[in-house]
This record gives structure tokens, C-alpha cells and sequence, in this order.
């Protein structure tokens, strides 16, 4: 009887954390429609439909491949602690057991192989708004399939999945690297490969190209913090209330003070309070709490917050400068704010320390060395193969009727 | 025959429309347009890029009447849409050799 | 003591459960948001207003009336076990058991309710879509208010009600037949009543008539795959965590899926990578899931997921051949997939084979049979009386004026 | 061992009703989309950047604010119970116990403090759409900083936080008075300082100024209705089945209600279904219910959705009468209705009776006087130091260009 | 050379653009426009207030064409866009200098 | 005096601007026009069915010039917005009665 009690008693908290952790899994799912609006609303009309499009299958690309390979690249198991590399096999199954606390008090298999699968796709998801509105959509897709089916999970392996990184002690709570970084050096290497927007720094001057529908990308922002609820308070991996709760406000409270920084930097420095840019300093707030979500204090998360809010102004502005192309800021936001974040680990919170600091920095040149160079590999063989741009006619009619032969705001013509 | 086309400023539309009205000119075609001219835009700020939005939303005011209303109409215009400031915009007139009325088929100053 | 220290376990666990049925309540009441983005962003501009205006009533004439006939309607209780018909009374009141686990391990009273209403509404807005942008609003109203309130928890009642086809051995888990081939079928009905939108098959020819904003109906299917969670995953009735898992992996998996099945089939047989079919593609896995979502593995989910993204191109395009006008394809996702689905539970899965596949006919022949007979009925009724569609000259001009004196985007003429 | 399962148990059950508490402030955090679409959407194109703004760094203000004085001068212990005013010191921080069940059965300081937090920011939020089209930008901001920061919460405390009112005997459930009406005061204030928009009531006649894009509006009201189930249910600040399913059921039904008697008056009255009016007339409900969301029937509930719903449609055609400009309606939604709300505790429900009615019209009432006293104080300050009015030029072309220099929609000049 | 500048019923833009391409015409250029005229437009309205929409949505279709094609253009234009109800629109004619193409240079008749 | 209407491609508009100011023309009036010619419009494809978008977007420019400098803008427009190909768009010159500025009343060439 006694026994059954504290079975039932585990039962209980196994269902109680299971069920944050789904709830998790569907907010970072919502994250996805967060990621299509904003990129949707920072880039032109006439290439809606082809960013739209983009983002609407990789959250598909992202579920398929982790199910065929992803997962099983990125938790190999034990029996890879401290590797580099691992593989557990093909597809996802689930014995008996995986489906009770025996699997893990906080999710059963399943959960934990979704929750996963939604955090995979949004690395790809970052990389579509910065090569927006110029790449052909045949070779975007095929990169977002290898990114999100093998660079992904093979860094990811390296910390979340028991490889090296976690042995010597790097620290990424949601993956401030894991995810946004990753992400980010996708971008960037993309971003050169494809030079800019037509027109964008024409004749030596940098000649903006505003975004169609600022409505659209508030509504994408205010997503993505939602989104990140799940995506920061479901990395506890379990409803501990101390720990989530905590991540909640540290989250909260980022995003709050990366806003106002950015606010107050565009603002002061550039003249005008910027919504495009208030709008990247949240997610710069979120993206650089993210590694250490669990470790900070309210007023920790602040200062981090603040000054992550302030960096993604003048990253923004700078890789202006040096004709780094990203139409929506994902380079600043994620990759920027994202090393920034794996970083502050070491500078703020219980973990600071000159040792934890160096062992994030590792974190993030291992981790940028290697994108960096897998997402060159593909970048190139790709342009060699199939070609990545589209044609200097199609970028100025748009993607949308190149690619899809469709519009998005087709009314003009349907007047009747 | 006549036909009175005016760049003003967005405001001043409904006013100018009602005075019109009232001064017997029942139809007009309107549209939206942006400008250039004396009136130089604003410099916008986009993601810490200044540019010059050189161009300014306006209106098109399309009037066509007989050629001996054509002054009262050009006096209203200027009475409603001036406002002293630079950009208030232009009156363009033109010579129109015939106006048809497509539910009728009348022409001439009949089809106004 | 030892009693005390049950009843608390117990107790949690209730707590637990009832949580997740409020949650998923939640997540089902979203989808209205979703159906009312992807229908009115399908739709011509002329028309929002009236397509967001029964969108937004829906739901509170489904409520409103599923408080007053529809909850009893559909749960006579006991006493009409194997029945075609019952009825437990107007409006809805809970003695003090009912909000304790009494009344079920897995939810109050109040729960069971709101839950069961928010899926009713869901079946009259498949309806508003299909019939959008020619309809008369009275008409629509009063036929939405008798599906609901009617048609809907009677067929309802035949399966989850305890009702003759849940004796005979008739599965369907969250409803691929008793919510949206129910909603197909009066879709169905409704369409051949009302006849085409005036130049959609003008001249021998079709002649498409695009949605007018693109970004809304992608926002209305993120919002309704985020809604199927809740869907699906609430259809358990408690938070076990071993099913509700599964049922958001096969959900998941089923939508990935229909994405790329409908990609596929989009790009290849109609040359384009065609947007607005990939995202029914989404929607048509989810819905060919929904039966079975329960019994099927992953694999088994992607390929259910897969065929229902590739039929659903093909419905469309069929329908558009023989003058079925369907401005959101909503029979093709609802009807058509919603037949796919149910069939499914006898070829796939725990359940499948030759009897459950027999037996899954019968579901499907009888609901149509009614919901056919029982619509007809309605919109004959309506014809003969009100009348249900408006002047050629409304059509032409657009509902928005004609039913509401309203412009959705009016910025033109208040320029200043 | 008997212990350590009493504590167990008692320990799941401190963790479920955290989980939803901190699901609740999700819920309520997503209530600011709802404001910034529905806000958005109901103004002119020309300020849709400057309304954004506001809404989207409304949430940090409130946050920041609320961290560094709000939350403890609206908790600030038992030592104020029954005062008018208390403070319990600058910023926020947990002891160990603060984050187990020693600190509340129903969830930790953190998720206390955030629940709390984003309730806060909504009040401001109220303010802005009423303002809308006309308000300088940093003025706002510095209005909006003082309102949350100070007048929300010194008022809160009356009540929420154990100060005079609560000894009364004042009842507010969630906030008709404590949050809407204090919103919708500081809103009146505003809109009367302000005065109306340019050519609104002109030569003697009201002018529609219609909002311009409703589809935004429609997200808005839908976010808000799916916020309103965190920010009625989470105010019973626990997962307690009973009474958060039988509120998210009051909550529904009157918000259900309220649609149909904003589309009943307005059809019957203004001769059309007007979509903004049924919009308004849900969230009119919503607000109604807000005070006694845990005491009402069903019934009682669809009656008081029903008579806020009709209110609120003569609400907003008094205010235009008497040249009270408010462009999204928020006076009569949230003040007029917060006060209905507020009354019908006393006239409906568990605690219907003429002393409970008498002690929420002195609610109302102190709480009117001293909203009113402190925001024209605000308010009148504004105005004599830098001004709160942005010039006729700027608000001709719109507050976009003028504060922002940005457009929200600025594809036509990059038609490229 | 004449451009013919019609007013027409939005919906009736596709059916004059390909009755107008039979009859040879090869180009026209087409702009959204919104009219006031005897068609009053509707009583809107917007949260309890009615007002006055003076603006009906129409249709802008030019021509250019040479002066001897120009009846029969006008001809098309009528057949297609009369419905006999208040609103059809209106055709308006005036006289062009030069037309000239773009891409070759081409002037007068060569450049339509 | 002289109106020189531009039908171009959209992307050439702001390099026709700079050009026309460079070159002393210190206003013009744009608007977004839709068009047919040569250049056919795009098959578009929507939920299966395949259909002719007849109609390019165009932007159209016009400038009103004193009938001396016409020359110089068309020379201007045909050097900036020539690409080529099918599809670079067409001038039209009109004669004009008189241009007027709303904000001073002056009229004829001080009024451009
Ligand atoms: N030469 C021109 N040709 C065509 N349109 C012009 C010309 N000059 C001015 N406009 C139009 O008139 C508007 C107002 O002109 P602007 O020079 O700014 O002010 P003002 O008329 O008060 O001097 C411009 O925005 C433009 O639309
Ligand atoms: N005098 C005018 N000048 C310019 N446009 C006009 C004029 N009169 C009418 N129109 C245009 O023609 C359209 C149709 O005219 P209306 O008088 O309503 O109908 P009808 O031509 O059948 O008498 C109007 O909406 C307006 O766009
Ligand atoms: N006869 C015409 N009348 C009015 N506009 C015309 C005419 N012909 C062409 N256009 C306009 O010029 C544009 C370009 O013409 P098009 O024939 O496609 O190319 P090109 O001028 O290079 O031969 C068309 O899209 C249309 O807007």
C-alpha cells in the first residue's frame, strides 16, 4: 500500500511535468508563426508569399527529419558522453517503459522527441529571414533540410546531448549558442554567399528597403516572447516551480529591458524611436538571457537585457556598414545577441567566473567554427550545383511570382 | 470642354468635394497619388539608415466640365485647398475633345 | 489517515487532469481565431468584414446555444445508451459532485461543458468558409444557430454520447467525421444550394478569384494546427501522459506531412509550389489524423498525414471541375479528408482491420446520409423564405457594404 | 514517511497550481497583442507605427516599473491590512521560502510577482487606445510610466492588497473596478485633456473616422477573449477545478452574451450589424463578468454579458454625442462596463444584496475620485511642461512620420 | 492620336480588357480611382455614426490609340460597360502630341 | 506647356527622380498603374488553376513642363528607364492650357 502510494504520488508530479513540457513544445511550436509574421512583415510585398511559404514548411522539414534522424544525431545516448558525434539509429519508437517515469520523471518519450523536434526547426527558421527576398526557393529548402537534420543536432549532441561541451562545462541553458547562434552563423555564411538585395547599397550609400507590414511583424514579436515561456521555462524539463518561475520573470524581464534599451540606443543615437528596432531589442533581450535563464536575478536579467538591447542598435547598423545584408536583423538578433548571451553566463550569475567565462568563450568559437564551416560546405555546393540567387528579374518583380506565381495581396486586379 | 486636374493635399478632399457639389459640379474622379516638388518629403529612418521619402501622399482631383464653368471651378479649388504652406499643389488644365456618358451614350456637355 | 492521504492523491491527479482540459478548451476556442484569419484571407477584400462577422458570432451563438439544447442533446446520459436520440433537458447546471472527481477523474462539470461547446462551434464555422462572399447573413445566422444547436449534437451524441454507433463498434477519436465531415457535409449541401460566386465559372472557364491577403490565412492555420492540440490532445479526457504525448506526436507528424504532401503534389502536378494548397495540406493531415490520432504510431501518422496532403490537391481541383465552389477549400479539407480519416482507423493503426474498416463505413454512410437529409432541409427552408444569397449587384460590390454599410480596409477616402 | 507523503502531496499540488499560475500570466502576457492589434486596427494607417510603439514597449514599462516600486505597493503586507496606502520597498527578491508552498499554496513570489506584473501593464494599455491618433510620444510614456507604476497599484492595494476597501467588504474578482475602470478613468482624463481628433465633430456634425484595418481587430478581440481565460481563471490563484472551470464557463458565456447584445443593439438601433460594435460588445462582456466571474450561474452570467453588450453600443454613440473622441471605444468597454461589472456583484450572483451593492458603489466610487484626481494631475502637469498634443501638421500626416519617421505600410514608394 | 479615358464598374474590367485585344487594341494601362457622381455612393456606417461615403470604387482605363481606331475603341467600351444603371462611367477623349516607346525609341503610331 | 506622362517599370522610379531633379525638373506626380501590352503578364497559378495576369505593375509619372524643356525630360526618361525589353513602358505628351499653384494663385511657367 505504502509503496503504491509513493507510486502514486510520482505518477502525479510525472503528469504534472509532463504536461508543461507538451504545453512547452506547443508554445515553441507558436514560435513558428512568430518567425513567419515578423520576417513576413520586415520584408517587401512582392516576395510575401515565397517568406511565408518558407517558413510555413520548415516547421514540417524540421518534425520529419528529426524524426528520421535528428533526434537520434543529438541524444545518442550514453554510451557517446563526451564525443563529438553520436548516433542512435534511425526513426523514433518508444518502449513501454519510455512512456512512464521511468523514461524521465519530467516528460515521456514522446514529449521529450517533440519538444526537441519544434527547437530544431527554429535554427532554419532563423536563417530564412536573413537570406529573404533574394535565394531561390528549391536551394533554401534543400540547406534548411541538412541544417535542421544534421549541423543542428550534431552541435546540439555537443552540450544538450551529454558530447564534449558538456563535459568540459560549458553552460547554455536554452540555447543562447545551441539554437540562436547556430542559427545565426547559418545566416551569416548565407548572407554572404548571396550578397545583398539588389539596390541596397547601390551607388556607396545604403538605401533602406522597409518592411510592408509593420503590424504583421509586432504580431510575430509578441509571439516569439509568448513562444519563449515554452522555450526558456520548458528547458527546466520538468514544472518545477522554484526554477520556472524564475525563468519566467529572468525571461520577462530581459525582454522588457532589452526593449527599452533599444529604444533608448535608437533613439539617442539614431534620432527617432525606431519600432523595427524596439521590436529587435526584445528578442535580443530574450535571445541573450537565454543561456542563462536559470542562473540570473531579476536585476541581473535586466542589465543583460538592457545591454543586449542596446548591441542589437548598433549591430544592426554595422553590418549595414559592412554590406551585410539581413533584412530582418536575424544575424544581429540571434547571432550577436546570442554569443553575447552564451557569454554572460560567465559574467553574471551563481555560475560567473573567469573559468566558466572561458569555457563559454570555447563554447562559442567550437560551435562557430564548425557552422561556420558546414554551412560554407553547403552554401557552396550548392551554388555551384543548382545556384542559390534568383535571377536579377525575378528579384526586381519579386519571389512571389517567380517562384510561386502567386500574390499575396492580389486584389488589385480582382477589383470586380 | 474641360478638364480640371488638381494635386492637393489628402485633408482637404471632402471639403473640396462638398464646395464642389454645392457649386452644382456633380462628378468628379479622384485618386490617390504621391508628389514631388517644392515640398521635399521627409527624411524617414529605417533600421538606423536615414533616406529621403522624396515623395508625398497627395490627391487627384479630376474635374471635366464645359469650358465656361471651368474658372468657378478653378476658384473654389483655390479657396478650399490653399493653405499658404509649400506643398498645397497645382492646378493642371487640360482641352478634352468629348465626354460620353457609357450608361447613355450622350456626349458633349450633356454627359457631365 | 490513510483514506485522507487517497482522496488527496486522487485529488491532484483530478486537479491535474481538469487543468488540462481547461487548457485544451483554450487551445480549441484559438482555432475560431484561425478559422476566421484563414477564411477571411482567402476571401476578397470586399467580403471581410462579412466573413470576420460570423466568424466572430459563432462562437457565441455556439455556446449560447449548446448551453440551451446542445450539451443535453449530445449527453442524454446513460438511459439512451445505443440510441439515435436523446435529450437530458434544457440548460446546464452542476450539483456539488460535478466539480469534483465524482463526476469524472478528468474534469468538472463545467470543464466537460465548455470543452464539448468550444468543438460545436468548430463544426459551423467549416460551413461559413465554404459558403463565404455570396451568402445573406440572416440566412447564415439562422442556419449556423440550427447546426449547432441540432444537427451537430445529435449526429455528436451517435458516438461520444454513447449513442448507436459507439455500440456498434464506430470509432473516431476526436472527430474526423462527427466535427468535420459534419461541417464538410453541410458545406457540401450549402454550396450546391447557393450555387457559384458570380464569375467563377463564367464562360466554360474557371477563372480563380484569389484570397486577398495571404499572411491572415497563414497566421488562421498556425493558429489551427496550435488549436489541434488541444483538439486532439484534449480528446484523451485526462493528461495521461503516455496518450496525450502521442497524440501531439501524431498530430504533429500527420500536419508535417500533409504539408509536404500537398507541396509535392502542388509543385508537381500543377507546376508551383502553390502556398495556399500547402497550408490545406497542413490542415488536411490534421484532419485525417484526428480520427485515429490515438492509435497510430509515427510512421503511421506521416503517412496518413502524407495521402491527405496529396488528396486534398487533387479535392480542390476536382471540385473546381465540376463547379463546386469552395472559396477556402474547406470541403476538401473537412469532407473529404474527415472520410480519409475515419476510413484510416480501419487500415492503419491498433485498430485496424476488415471489420473496424466496415464498421468506420457505416459511421461515414449514416453521418452523411443525415447530415445531408438534415441540411438540405435547412438551407431548402431558408431558400424557400428569406432567401440565401444576395443581389448579383451586392455580390459584385462585395457583402462588406451590402450586409454591414462597413469597408475593412477603408484608408482610401479618409486619407487625411 | 507519513510526513514525507503529506509533503509530497502537498508539494504536487503547490506545483499545479504554480503551473497554471504561471500558464494564467502567459495568458495575460498575450493580452497585449490583443491590445496593440485591436488598437491598431481600429485607427488610421497614418499612426499605426506610433500606436504599436506604445503598445509594445508597454509591456517593458510595466514590467520594469512594477519590478522597482509596483508590486510593493500594491502587496505591501499585512502590516498596511485596511490602509489607504503602503510600501513595502524598492525592487523584488525571493527568500528560499518564497519559492516553496511556505510563501502560497498556489504558486511561488516569482510567479506572484509576473501574474502581477502583467495585469499591471494592461491598465496603461487601456489609456492608449483612447488617446490614440493625437498623443505626443514621450508624453504618453511618461504618463504611462506614473500610471503603472503608482496609481495602478496604490489603488490595487485597497483591495488586492488588503487596504480599506477589502476590510469594506468591496468585492472585484479580477479587476472590472481594480484594472478596467482605473484604465478607463485614466483614459477619460486623457481624452478630455486632450481633446478630439482634428474634423471628428466639425461644423457641428460627428464624422466617423473609421479604423483601418479590421482583420487586426478581430486578432485583437480573439487574443483578448483567449488572455481573459489567465486573467479571470488565474485570479482564483490557484488550479482549484471547481471554481476555474465554473469561471472559465462565466467568463465565456458572458463574453458569448456580450456579442450578441452589441449585435442585437446594433442591428436594431444603428440599422446594421456593425462587426467593431459586436467586437466591442465581447470584450463589454468580458469586462462585466471580470468582477464576479466566481460567483455567477450561467444564466446570470449570459444576463450580465448580455446588458454590457448592449450598453456598450449606446456607451460609444453617448460618448461621440458628447464629443468624447475615444477611437477604439475603450471608455465605454472598459469604464463603463468596468463599473456595470463592478455593481452586478451586488445585484447578481453568491453575493447579490443591497449592502453588497452599497459597498461597491463606494468602490466605484473612491475609486473614481481618486483616478480621476491623480491622472488630471498627471495629465495637467503634461500639458503645462512639454506639452501633450502633437501639432495640426503632424497630426494631418499622421503620427507616424512625425514621431517615428516610419510608415507602417511604405510599400508604394519601394514599389521597386 | 487620342487617348481614351474611361470611368468604368470595377468589375467590368476584364471583360473590356479582352473584348478590347480581339479588336486589336494591344495596350492599356489601368488605375484604381474612386468616383463621385449622380451614383452617391452608400450610407456607411461606422459605431453608431452614418456618413456619407461620397466615393464609389471605379475603375481608370486608358487608351491610346490612333485617331481613325478611336470610334471603334469607344464603340467596344460602350457595348461592354453599359448595364443601363446610374454609375456605368464616363469615356473621355483627348488629344495626344506623341506617344513614343521606351524601349526602341519609336514615336507617333509605331510606339502603340 | 506640356505634360509628359511616363508609364515605367516600378523600379526605375527612383533613378528617374534623382535624374529629372539633377536635371532642374523640380516636381512630378506619381501614381501606381497597372498595364497591358506586349509584355503579357504572368501566367499566375492559384489553388490549380492556371490564369493570365493580364495586367503588369507600372508606375506611372507625370511631369509638367514649359514646352521648351519637354525635349529634355523625354531624352532623360528613354536614358534611365530603357532596359530593352519588352515591357520598358511609353511616353505620352500632352499639350496643356495652364498650370496653376494653389498656394500663390500664380499660373503658367511660375507655377511648376
Ligand atoms: N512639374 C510638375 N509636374 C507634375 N506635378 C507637379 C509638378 N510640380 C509639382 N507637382 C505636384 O504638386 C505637388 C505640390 O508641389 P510643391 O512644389 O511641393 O508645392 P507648391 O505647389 O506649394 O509649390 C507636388 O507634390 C507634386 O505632386
Ligand atoms: N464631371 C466629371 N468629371 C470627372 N469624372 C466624372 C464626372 N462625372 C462623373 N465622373 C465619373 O464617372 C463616374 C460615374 O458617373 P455617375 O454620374 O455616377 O453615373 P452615370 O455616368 O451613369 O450618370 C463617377 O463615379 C465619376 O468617377
Ligand atoms: N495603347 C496604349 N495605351 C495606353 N497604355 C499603353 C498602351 N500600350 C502600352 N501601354 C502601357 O505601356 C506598358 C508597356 O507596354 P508594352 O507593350 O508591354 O511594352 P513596350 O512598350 O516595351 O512595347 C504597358 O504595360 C501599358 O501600361
Amino acid at each position: 500500500m505504502e509503496n503504491q502510494v509513493t507510486l502514486d504520488i510520482t505518477n502525479n508530479l510525472f503528469t504534472i511535468n509532463n504536461l508543461w513540457m507538451m504545453l512547452a513544445t506547443a508554445l515553441v511550436f507558436i514560435m513558428h508563426l512568430g518567425f513567419a509574421t515578423l520576417e513576413a512583415g520586415l520584408t517587401q510585398s512582392k516576395n510575401t508569399i515565397n517568406i511565408l511559404f518558407k517558413n510555413s514548411v520548415i516547421p514540417a522539414i524540421g518534425l520529419l527529419t528529426y524524426t528520421i534522424v535528428g533526434f537520434n544525431l543529438m541524444y545518442p545516448g550514453e554510451s557517446f558522453a563526451g564525443a563529438f558525434f553520436g548516433f542512435a539509429g534511425f526513426g523514433v519508437s518508444a518502449t513501454p517503459d519510455d512512456v512512464t517515469n521511468a523514461y524521465n520523471i519530467g516528460y515521456t518519450y514522446w514529449t521529450d522527441f517533440l519538444f526537441q523536434g519544434m527547437f530544431a526547426a527554429t535554427a532554419a527558421t532563423i536563417v530564412s529571414g536573413a537570406v529573404a527576398e533574394r535565394i531561390k526557393l528549391p536551394s533554401f529548402l534543400i540547406f534548411a533540410t541538412i541544417f535542421v537534420g544534421l549541423v543542428y543536432p550534431i552541435v546540439g549532441m555537443w552540450k544538450w546531448g551529454g558530447g564534449f561541451l558538456d563535459t568540459l562545462g560549458f553552460y547554455d541553458f536554452a540555447g543562447s549558442s545551441l539554437v540562436h547562434s547556430v542559427g545565426g552563423w547559418g545566416a551569416l555564411v548565407g548572407v554572404i554567399f548571396l550578397g545583398p538585395r539588389l539596390g541596397k547599397y547601390a551607388k556607396g550609400k545604403i538605401t533602406p528597403i522597409p518592411g510592408h507590414n509593420i503590424p504583421l511583424a509586432v504580431i510575430g514579436v509578441f509571439l516569439l516572447w509568448l513562444g519563449w515561456f515554452g522555450f526558456n521555462g520548458g528547458s527546466v524539463l520538468s514544472a518545477d516551480p522554484a526554477l520556472v518561475s524564475l525563468v519566467f520573470v529572468t525571461t520577462s524581464l530581459a525582454a522588457s529591458a532589452g526593449a527599452i534599451g533599444a529604444m533608448t540606443a535608437s533613439w539617442g543615437f539614431l534620432k527617432k524611436p525606431d519600432l523595427t528596432m524596439t521590436l529587435n531589442g526584445i528578442l535580443a533581450g530574450l535571445v541573450g538571457i537565454t543561456a542563462g535563464a536559470d542562473l540570473m536575478s531579476p536585476t541581473e536579467s535586466i542589465i543583460i537585457g538592457f545591454i543586449a538591447g542596446v548591441i542589437v542598435v548598433f549591430a544592426v547598423v554595422l553590418f549595414d556598414k559592412i554590406k551585410v545584408d539581413d533584412p530582418v536583423g536575424a544575424i544581429s538578433v540571434h547571432l550577436v545577441c546570442g554569443i553575447f548571451g552564451t557569454l554572460a553566463v560567465g559574467i553574471w550569475g551563481d555560475k560567473a567566473g573567469l573559468g566558466q567565462l572561458w569555457n563559454q568563450l570555447i563554447g562559442v568559437v567550437s560551435i562557430g567554427l564548425f557552422v561556420v564551416a558546414a554551412t560554407s560546405a553547403i552554401w557552396f555546393g550548392l551554388k555551384k550545383t543548382m545556384g542559390i540567387r534568383v535571377s536579377e528579374e525575378e528579384e526586381y518583380e519579386g519571389l512571389d511570382i517567380g517562384e510561386h506565381a502567386m500574390e499575396s495581396y492580389p486584389d488589385f486586379e480582382k477589383v470586380s | 470642354m474641360k478638364k480640371i486636374e488638381s494635386i492637393i493635399r489628402p485633408h482637404k478632399l471632402e471639403e473640396l468635394q462638398t464646395s464642389l457639389q454645392e457649386a452644382g459640379f456633380n462628378g468628379l474622379t479622384v485618386s490617390e497619388v504621391r508628389g514631388y516638388g517644392r515640398q521635399k518629403g521627409h527624411k524617414e529612418i529605417y533600421r538606423g539608415s536615414e533616406y529621403n521619402l522624396q515623395f508625398v501622399p497627395k490627391v487627384k482631383v479630376e474635374v471635366v466640365c464645359a469650358s465656361d464653368s471651368c474658372e468657378m471651378a478653378i476658384d473654389i479649388i483655390l479657396k478650399v485647398c490653399k493653405t499658404g504652406e509649400i506643398g498645397d499643389g497645382k492646378i493642371f488644365i487640360y482641352q478634352i475633345d468629348d465626354a460620353i456618358r457609357i450608361r447613355t451614350g450622350e456626349s458633349g456637355k450633356d454627359a457631365l
